[in-house]
């Protein structure tokens, strides 16, 4: 088999340059992939496109990279919950691409299908419509909407072998298998890096066919963004 | 007049049984709390779960285990995982029957405008235009008048819009009403306690009443 | 939680009337809905036109609907190993449609992600392009193909529970999954069908909510098209 | 001159370390015999297997693992199955590095035609235009020749096509040639104990030969 892993984050985000563009996995701060994330804050790179659905917080996540002024845009679809990154967008030093969190789900699997567009009624009518063909199907409009073109994609995983197979736990799951299939290059990080056959082949959720470089993170935080809990 | 908790109440009796539900944040996260004893429902949170259960016990949440809201929840049995494309795939495809969100606006055609106020910090819209402009069944949870007192059921939405004629039905502290194809809110109950004189002065937007509209039942 | 669960393939099949469309799960005779199959012979209704990849051999699948003459078009990839399917195609009195393989299979996910058209690069410059909406993307050809629109789905899984969400065991998965996703009214049979909480949500392939009637199928011969072993 | 055999083994040679291969019925699934030992190639068959492994050893045969011949295989470790639209997903992203598959026709602009004989019953194209539309690197494995004696290396396609230059590669049992970009196939290698005129011979399309053109090793 294949063997698709690495060291550790350091070496899983070789050739991320200033400029690039990323997907990065994650729903707020569920199933982000904390590893590589400290890893770009230490490499110091800069002017980044991210394009994920959230933006982190002011001191974790994408949060960390917003602080350190490594990133020159988001593309996502909600980015509350960041004094830092509503500074920097009223001043104009960040720059924002809201888009509605099935287009960007589905940019993503358009892009690890290989179909160069798809059509979605989301937005159809609104300011996000501005400058896209709009298209009638039976009766209903749609947006034509392009799949993602990104350099390096980074996402976060429960399990993965060496081959590059990944396994999500429960909502941790959400945009990771997406990213992980429209990277150029993706990057998993996993909780527990197995050997090849300790995985059941019918519980894959990626195929290590889009995955190009594993390793087991160092530290995974996992912290809770909403802690809603039923007393005892 | 209605609570925020008598709101979701009303909106509960709009469930039906064997009824995928998609509940937004705000007053319509409160309807699964009305839901009767018996009525087989499946929530979905869009962020990838089909069969949410409520909070977590103290010391048992788990930080993969999150509603679209960020919040910690647990899983039912016969609940299930799936990705962001399956969950907006479901949605698209409408096999969630029903969707309740809040609104900041809704006009008299159903067009709804529930994400952004410019010279605002605008969060973005998350789920809601691919909610709004999927479903084939959106009820509308809000206050019949902002804080200005201005009323939120328009002629035509002011603030930026989040989908074009897409809210079938709307539930207030005042009222509820059924937004017609044709244009116009048709007022079918009244909160208890509420005038039908109440509602037309807090509604901006054409208001139909016809025959005796008769108090919400709760 | 819902329960979908119905008695048999008999009470499954009910409401599919004459003419109607089907989209049939299975890979060559790898993971087909036998017992609906056979439910459906003993029905006796007439005029259908089946989207399935494959047509079954001539005792077996969808096989014993065309000896029965109850399809009148098959919408499929590939559909050799059938002598009286290719008597009725020669003669005339069967009609059919062949489509790419991956074209198949993403009309029907289209049809279950609501979205009206997918484009694909298959089959640009060939006859399979004809009548068809050319459109290129970055420099390259592709084909606007139509989600599937049909009335009932047939589908075969390994395990399910009474709400319908299903899992599949190997390539017995193929195109149950999307046709599955595909149908207004989706039914499945199942080896095994559990109580709600007895499969890992983890680890469910199709969700119930595009699953409306389920059954524990009665017999499974699963047959074997070609038995390629290495002697002991 | 190479038999089945042969050619599936020249063809061997052009798999590299760590490439995802679709091999396609017929001498290309002879291929995966030739792959040397240490040598790290994932096998993709498109009804959903990545990791396929050899048949079955007799009694352990399985009905719900075959491969898109409909033969009964077998998983390697680190295997993954999923479902058709996935398949032909990564097939069309560009994910499977080479697809190696037959032929009954070849064009010199690397069009090919597998799929359709007109006046025979026609069994369909199976997942042939997805793969030849997507693939990045494709190498044919035939004959040089028909039954009939006709070159299957023209000028044009006469039968029905299955896609346009596509074809980068074309192993026969008399050479290697690739398809150039401009048109033309260019002679790589002749087989053991072909002449440069029987493959000359043998092609109808425009044949490139420039200098010494070296016998292969195998």
């Amino acid at each position: 088999m294949i063997n698709r892993s690495v060291k550790n984050a350091e070496e899983a985000i070789a050739g991320i340059t200033d400029n690039m563009t990323l997907l990065v996995g994650g729903f707020g701060l569920c199933g982000i992939p904390e590893n590589c994330i400290n890893a770009l804050v230490q490499s110091g790179v800069k002017g980044l496109t991210c394009i994920s659905n959230n933006a982190g917080v002011d001191d974790f996540g994408l949060g960390l990279l917003l602080q350190n002024k490594q990133i020159k845009k988001m593309i996502s679809s909600y980015v509350g919950e960041n004094a830092e990154f509503e500074r920097q967008m009223l001043s104009g030093e960040l720059e924002v691409e809201l888009i509605p969190q099935g287009t960007l789900a589905t940019r993503a699997l358009a892009a690890g299908y290989g179909m160069p567009v798809i059509y979605t009624p989301a937005g159809v009518g609104t300011e996000v419509a501005a400058g896209k063909e709009v298209r009638n199907f039976n009766g209903k409009d749609y947006l034509m909407e392009y799949a993602f073109d990104a350099d390096f994609a980074i996402v976060k995983a429960w399990k993965g072998d060496t081959t590059g197979n990944l396994v999500f736990r429960h909502t941790a799951r959400n945009f990771n298998p997406l990213m992980a299939m429209a990277g150029k290059i993706t990057i998993a990080e996993v909780e527990e890096l197995v050997e090849p056959g300790q995985l059941d082949p019918d519980h894959i959720h990626t195929p290590g066919i889009y995955v190009h470089r594993i390793f087991k993170g160092q530290v995974f935080e996992k912290r809770i963004e909403q802690r809603t809990v039923i007393k005892r | 007049m209605l609570d925020k908790n008598g709101i979701a109440k009303r909106i509960a009796r709009e469930v039906q049984d064997g009824y995928y539900v998609n509940l937004g944040i705000g007053i319509p996260t409160l309807v699964a709390n009305y839901i009767p004893e018996g009525m087989h429902v499946v929530l979905q949170s869009e962020n990838g779960i089909l069969g949410m259960g409520p909070f977590p016990v103290e010391g048992t949440e788990d930080a993969d285990l999150i509603n679209a809201g960020k919040q910690t929840v647990t899983l039912l049995p016969g609940s299930s995982i799936f990705d962001s494309a399956m969950s907006f795939g479901m949605i698209r495809s409408q096999k969630v029957n029903l969707t309740i969100l809040g609104a900041m606006e809704v006009s008299e055609f159903g067009d709804i405008a529930n994400w952004k106020i410019p010279g605002k910090m605008v969060k973005g819209m998350g789920g809601a235009m691919d909610l709004v402009a999927s479903a084939k069944n959106i009820i509308v949870a809000m206050q019949h008048v902002n804080k200005a007192g201005e009323s939120k059921l328009l002629p035509k939405c002011e603030l930026p819009i989040t989908g074009l004629r897409c809210v079938k039905k709307i539930v207030t502290e005042l009222a509820v009403l059924d937004v017609l194809p044709q244009g116009g809110f048709k007022l079918l109950e009244r909160a208890p306690g509420v005038s039908v004189e109440q509602i037309v002065k807090a509604t901006a937007g054409k208001l139909i009443v016809e025959g005796d509209i008769p108090e919400m039942v709760l």
